[in-house]
C-alpha cells in the first residue's frame, strides 16, 4: 500500500502482459494464489476486489459462452444445434480466467493508488520522454486538474439539464435524431462554461506562477527506497517463475 | 520607470482598452496603495475594478501609462515572476482557481511552482491553512468545502506564495452571507498581522474596516478618501453606482436626527455605543 | 477557434475539456426501442477536438476517457483509451483544421473503431472484435452527429466572444 | 389556484453512504400574486424544495400540487406543471444557447407548442417585462453584458406565460443598480398576478420585499409567516446559519438595553422611533 506508485504501476504492467503469455487455464491457480497474496499484503479486502469484477460481468459470461459455443473442435457435448467442443471449453475457461485476473490486477492497482498518485507516477515514468518532446508534465497537470471538475461539470451538467427541461425541452420522446438534437440545448452552455472556466483557471495558476514543469518541486516528492526494488524484483521473480513452471510442465 | 519607495503598487494615469473594444476600461487612472494599508476600490459592475486588479499582477499590461509593484514595472517581462511571487490574487469565483482535488495539494501548488523545497512548502501550507481555519480539513476533497471554505481555501493558496500584497478581486460577491462575514474577519486578521491588501467589491457594507477607499466610475477616480468621508457623502453614492446599505442609511437618519455625532461609523458596535454610553 | 497559444490556458482548457467529456461519458442517454445506451463523451471529444484543435483534442479524448474507464469501473481499459482516444482526438483535430468535420471525424472514428476492435480481439478473443467493432461505430456516429449539430451554433458563438 | 406544498420530505442517494436528508416535511403555500421569500443557510433544501416545485424532482413522500395538478401524474400532467411554474435557475445566463435572442427566448414556448404567431407575440412581451429593447432580438446573446444576459435567461422562462415564477437566487453577481432594477421588474410581474418564488441567502431582501417568508434549517420549516411575524420570532430564537439583518440587530441589542424600540429593520423608522423616544 505504501510503495511508491511508480513500482505499483510497473508491478501491474508486467503482471498484465505476462498474463497474455498463459496458454494453460490450470496455471491460473498460481496465479490466483499470487493476486490472494498481494491482496493479503496490500490489506484490501478480497471482496472489494472481487466487486471490481462485477461492472465487466456479463462480458465475461459473453466472453466465455462465445467461446465455449463457436470454437471448432472435438464435440464432448451436443444439445441439437448446438455443441461444445474440448478445445471450446479449453479456450473459454482460458479466456475467462484470464480476464477476471486482467480486471482483478488492474482494480488492486486503482484500489491502493489515488487517481493523484497514478498521474504522479506516470509523470515520473514518462518523463524520460520529455525529451523526444513528450508533454509528461502537462499531461499530469491536466490530470490533476480534470479530476478536480468532473464533480463540478457533472452537477453543471445536470443544473442545464434540469434547466432546458423546464423551458419544455423534451429529451425523452422522438427518435435518434430529434433527440440529439434536443441535446445542442445542453452541449452549447456546458462547452461555453468549460471555455469561460478554462479561461479563469488559466488565470488563476499563471497569478500563482505557474510556468510549466521546468523548475517545479512537489510538497511530497515520490521517493524510491529499498522495498520499492524488493517487490519490483519479488514480483518480476515470480511472475517468470509462473511462466517458465508452465513451459516446464507443458 | 517610476520608483514609488513605499507604495506597494502605484498606478499613474494608467488607460486600457481590451483588445477590439472601442469602450475603455480605464481612462487616467491614479492611485496608490501604500505598503502596509488596507485600500478599498469600489465601484459598479463595468466600471473597471478587475482591470485593475489584473494589472497589479501583471496579467494585463495598460495601454497607456504606467503600473508599477514594489517598484517593479509591470512592462518588464523580466519583472514577472518577481511580481507575481509578491502579488497574491483571489478570484471572483472560487471554483475557477482551485486546481487540485485535495486541500493542502492546492495550497502547494503556487509554492511548488516557485520550486521551494518540500520542508519549506510544507510549512508554508501549514500556516496558510491555520491562518484561514481550514487545517482540520487539510485533507478533504476540495469539491465537498462549501462557497465560503472554498473562497477561503483560494485565499490560502495566495497566502502560501507569502505575497507582500493581496488582491482580492470581487471575492466576496459568491458566497452566502455567513461566509462572507468570515472571509472578511479573515481579511481584518490579515490586516493586523501586518498584510498590504488592495480590496475590490460593490459592497459597501465590507469596507468598514479599510484605511482608505477609491472609488471607480466608468474606468476613472471618483472619489479618494476614508471610508468615514465617504458614508459621509451618502447623496453622491447612488450617483457612483454603489448601494447604500441599511447600516449606512440608518447611520444617516440618525445623524439628521441629531442622535449621534459624524465621527461615529457605521457599524453596530459603534452605533450602540453612541446610542447607549 | 484557434488553439491557445499559453502554456497555462492549454493546459487549463485540455483539462476542462477532459473533465467535461468525462462527466458526459458518465451521463447516459437511454435510446428508445433499442436496448442500448449511448453518452455524448464521444460527441465531446470530437467538439473539443474541432473547436480547439489536436493537442486540446488528445488531451480530451485520452485523459477523458480513460479517467471514465477509472471512475466507472473498468480500469483495465483506462491505459487503452488513453491512447487510442487520445489518437483519436489528435486525427480529429489536425484534420479539422484543412478538411471539412464530417471527413475529420470519420477518420477519427476509423482510428477508434480500429484501436478497440484490435484490443477486444485481443482481450476476449476473436469473436467479441465484431461486437465491439459495431457498438462503437454506433457510438461514433451517434457522438458525430451530435458534434456536428452543436458544432454550428458553438462556432458562431464563440467567434463573437473571441472577437 | 395556488402551489400547495404539504409535507414534503427527500433523501438524496438512499440507501448509499451518501445519503442525506434533504427536506424533511415542509409544507407551504404560494397563490397567485403572491411573493413568497425561501430563506436558509447554504444546504438548508433551498434549492431541493425549488426543484420539487415544477416537477423535476417528483415528491418521495408529501405531496406538490400545482393548480389542482399534482406533480407525482401522468408525463402530460408534468408537462403542464412546468408550463405553468417556471423555474430561473442560479446564474441563468449560463444556459443560453441559441444565436439570437429572439430564438433563446422562443426556446420555451415553441417547446410548449405554441402557434409561431404566439410565440412571437410572448417573445416580445417577455423582452419588454425584463426591460430589454425589442431592436435586440437579432443580437448573439454572448455579445451581450452579463446584466443584460441575466435579462434574456429570465425573459427566455417568462415567455412560456407561467402562472408561477421560481428563482433561485437571482440576484447573485449583480450589482445594487442591477439588483434594484431586477426586483421592481418582479413587482411589476407580481401585481399582473404571477406568484414570485425567491430563493436566496439574504434575508434583509426578503423583510422587505415579500408577503410571507418561509426560513428553511436543515430541511425543516424553521419559520413561516410575514415579514413582521418572521422578524419577531426570529429575534427571540436565532436560527443557524442564518444572517440576522444589521438594523434588526441593532433594534434587538437596543430593546436588551431596555429602550423599547420597535422591532424592525427599516432605517428610517428605527431612527424615527429613537428620536420619538429620546424626545
Amino acid at each position: 500500500h505504501s510503495l511508491d506508485p511508480r513500482t505499483k504501476i510497473l508491478s501491474t504492467l508486467v503482471l498484465l502482459f505476462a498474463l497474455f503469455g498463459v496458454r494453460d487455464p490450470r496455471f491460473f491457480l498460481g496465479w490466483g494464489v499470487l493476486l490472494a497474496f498481494i491482496v493479503f499484503l496490500s490489506r484490501v479486502s478480497l471482496r472489494t476486489v472481487l466487486r471490481s469484477v462485477r461492472p465487466v460481468l456479463w462480458l465475461l459470461v459473453f466472453t466465455v459462452l462465445l467461446h465455449a459455443l463457436f470454437t471448432p473442435g472435438e464435440a464432448i457435448l451436443r444439445f441439437h444445434f448446438i455443441k461444445v467442443s474440448r478445445e471450446g471449453l479449453h479456450m473459454a475457461a482460458l479466456m475467462g480466467v484470464r480476464l477476471v485476473l486482467l480486471v482483478a490486477f488492474a482494480g488492486l492497482l486503482t484500489l491502493t493508488t489515488s487517481p493523484m498518485e497514478l498521474a504522479d507516477g506516470m509523470e515520473s515514468l514518462m518523463s524520460p520522454l520529455a525529451r523526444v518532446r513528450f508533454p509528461a508534465h502537462e499531461m499530469a497537470m491536466m490530470m490533476t486538474i480534470a479530476l478536480r471538475f468532473i464533480p463540478t461539470l457533472l452537477e453543471e451538467t445536470d443544473r442545464i439539464l434540469k434547466a432546458q427541461i423546464s423551458r419544455g425541452a423534451d429529451l425523452e420522446g422522438g427518435g435518434v435524431v430529434k433527440r440529439l438534437r434536443a441535446f445542442v440545448p445542453v452541449l452549447v452552455p456546458l462547452f461555453l462554461i468549460v471555455f469561460q472556466r478554462a479561461e479563469d483557471l488559466a488565470l488563476a495558476m499563471e497569478s500563482r506562477c505557474y510556468v510549466g514543469g521546468v523548475g517545479r518541486t512537489r510538497m511530497r516528492p515520490l521517493r524510491w527506497c529499498l522495498e520499492d526494488w524488493v517487490a519490483l524484483g519479488l514480483m518480476s521473480v515470480s511472475v517468470a517463475g509462473l511462466l517458465f513452471l508452465e513451459r516446464a510442465v507443458g | 520607470m517610476s520608483l514609488d519607495l513605499g507604495a506597494a503598487c502605484s498606478f499613474r494615469q494608467v488607460g486600457y482598452a481590451y483588445p477590439g473594444s472601442s469602450v475603455p476600461a480605464l481612462r487616467d487612472l491614479t492611485f496608490q496603495v501604500r505598503a502596509g494599508e488596507w485600500l478599498a476600490l469600489l465601484g459598479a459592475n463595468g466600471s473597471g475594478k478587475s482591470t485593475v486588479a489584473r494589472m497589479c499582477n501583471a496579467l494585463l499590461i495598460p495601454t497607456q501609462g504606467d503600473c508599477s509593484v514594489f517598484g517593479l514595472d509591470t512592462r518588464d517581462p523580466a519583472n514577472l515572476f518577481a511580481i507575481r511571487s509578491k502579488v497574491g490574487l483571489v478570484f471572483q469565483n472560487p471554483d475557477n482557481q482551485i486546481v487540485a482535488s485535495v486541500v493542502e495539494e492546492d495550497v502547494a501548488f503556487g509554492p511548488e511552482n516557485l520550486g521551494l523545497p518540500p520542508e519549506e512548502i510544507e510549512s508554508r501550507v501549514r500556516e496558510a491553512l491555520l491562518t484561514v481555519g481550514l487545517w482540520e480539513r487539510r485533507r478533504s476533497a476540495t469539491y465537498a468545502l462549501s462557497g465560503g471554505q472554498k473562497q477561503r481555501l483560494a485565499l490560502a493558496g495566495a497566502l502560501a506564495m507569502n505575497p507582500s500584497l493581496l488582491v482580492l478581486d470581487e471575492a466576496t460577491a459568491m458566497i452566502d452571507p455567513l461566509g462572507r462575514r468570515e472571509f472578511v474577519d479573515t481579511l481584518v486578521r490579515l490586516r493586523s498581522a501586518g498584510k498590504t491588501i488592495l480590496q475590490i467589491t460593490h459592497r459597501l457594507e465590507e469596507i468598514v474596516g479599510a484605511d482608505r477607499v477609491v472609488v471607480l466610475k466608468g474606468g476613472t477616480k471618483v472619489f479618494e478618501g476614508t471610508p468615514l468621508e465617504l458614508f459621509s457623502s451618502r447623496r453622491d453614492l447612488g450617483a457612483m453606482g454603489i448601494g447604500v446599505p441599511p447600516l449606512v442609511e440608518l447611520r444617516e437618519e440618525l445623524l439628521e436626527r441629531g442622535l449621534i455625532s459624524p465621527e461615529v461609523p457605521p457599524t453596530l458596535e459603534a452605533l450602540m455605543g453612541a446610542l447607549c454610553p | 477557434m484557434k488553439e491557445p497559444v499559453k502554456l497555462s490556458n492549454q493546459v487549463a482548457l485540455g483539462a476542462l475539456c477532459a473533465a467535461a467529456v468525462t462527466a458526459l461519458t458518465m451521463v447516459s442517454v437511454p435510446v428508445p426501442g433499442y436496448r442500448l445506451y449511448f453518452n455524448l463523451g464521444e460527441g465531446t471529444i470530437y467538439l473539443a477536438a474541432l473547436l480547439f484543435g489536436p493537442r486540446i483534442g488528445m488531451a480530451a479524448g485520452g485523459l477523458g476517457a480513460a479517467l471514465g474507464d477509472l471512475i466507472l469501473g473498468y480500469p483495465m481499459w483506462a491505459p487503452l483509451s488513453l491512447v487510442i482516444k487520445g489518437l483519436e482526438g489528435a486525427v480529429v483535430g489536425h484534420l479539422g483544421r484543412r478538411l471539412k468535420p464530417p471527413v475529420a471525424i470519420a477518420a477519427g472514428a476509423a482510428v477508434m473503431i480500429a484501436g478497440y476492435t484490435a484490443s477486444a480481439w485481443v482481450l476476449y478473443g476473436p469473436a467479441a472484435a465484431p461486437v465491439e467493432a459495431v457498438t462503437d461505430l454506433v457510438q461514433s456516429s451517434v457522438g458525430a452527429l451530435g458534434a456536428l449539430v452543436a458544432l454550428g451554433v458553438l462556432g458562431r458563438v464563440l467567434k463573437d466572444r473571441a472577437d | 389556484m395556488s402551489i400547495e406544498v404539504s409535507e414534503l420530505h427527500h433523501v438524496y442517494h438512499r440507501g448509499t453512504p451518501l445519503e442525506y436528508h434533504s427536506l424533511r416535511g415542509v409544507s407551504f403555500e404560494l397563490s397567485p400574486g403572491d411573493w413568497v421569500s425561501v430563506v436558509g443557510h447554504t444546504g438548508s433544501g433551498k434549492s431541493t424544495l425549488a426543484q420539487h416545485l415544477n416537477g423535476l424532482i417528483r415528491p418521495q413522500r408529501g405531496r406538490v400540487v400545482v393548480d389542482g395538478i399534482s406533480t407525482d401524474g401522468s408525463p402530460k400532467e408534468l408537462r403542464e406543471v412546468r408550463r405553468r411554474v417556471g423555474l430561473v435557475f442560479q446564474f441563468p445566463e449560463q444556459q443560453l444557447f441559441a444565436d439570437t435572442v429572439y430564438d433563446e427566448v422562443a426556446f420555451g414556448p415553441r417547446n410548449w407548442g405554441f402557434p409561431e404567431e404566439e410565440v412571437r407575440r410572448l417573445v416580445f412581451e417577455a423582452l419588454e417585462a425584463v426591460g430589454l429593447p425589442e431592436s435586440m432580438v437579432a443580437s448573439n446573446p454572448m455579445g451581450l453584458s452579463g446584466g443584460q444576459r441575466r435579462r434574456v435567461a429570465i425573459a427566455s422562462v417568462i415567455s412560456s406565460n407561467p402562472a408561477y415564477l421560481v428563482l433561485d437566487e437571482p440576484t447573485a453577481g449583480l450589482d445594487a443598480r442591477g439588483i434594484e432594477e431586477l426586483i421592481s421588474r418582479l413587482n411589476s410581474l407580481r401585481s399582473r398576478g404571477i406568484g414570485v418564488c425567491h430563493i436566496t441567502h439574504d434575508l434583509e431582501m426578503a423583510l422587505e420585499h415579500s408577503s410571507r417568508i418561509l426560513v428553511l434549517s436543515d430541511g425543516e420549516v424553521a419559520l413561516w409567516g410575514t415579514p413582521s411575524e418572521v422578524a419577531d420570532r426570529l429575534v427571540r430564537d436565532p436560527i443557524r446559519g442564518l444572517v440576522v439583518p444589521s438594523v434588526l440587530q441593532l433594534a434587538l441589542d437596543l430593546r436588551r438595553r431596555d429602550l423599547p424600540v420597535p422591532l424592525t429593520w427599516e432605517p428610517g423608522r428605527l431612527a424615527g422611533a429613537i428620536k420619538e423616544m429620546r424626545g
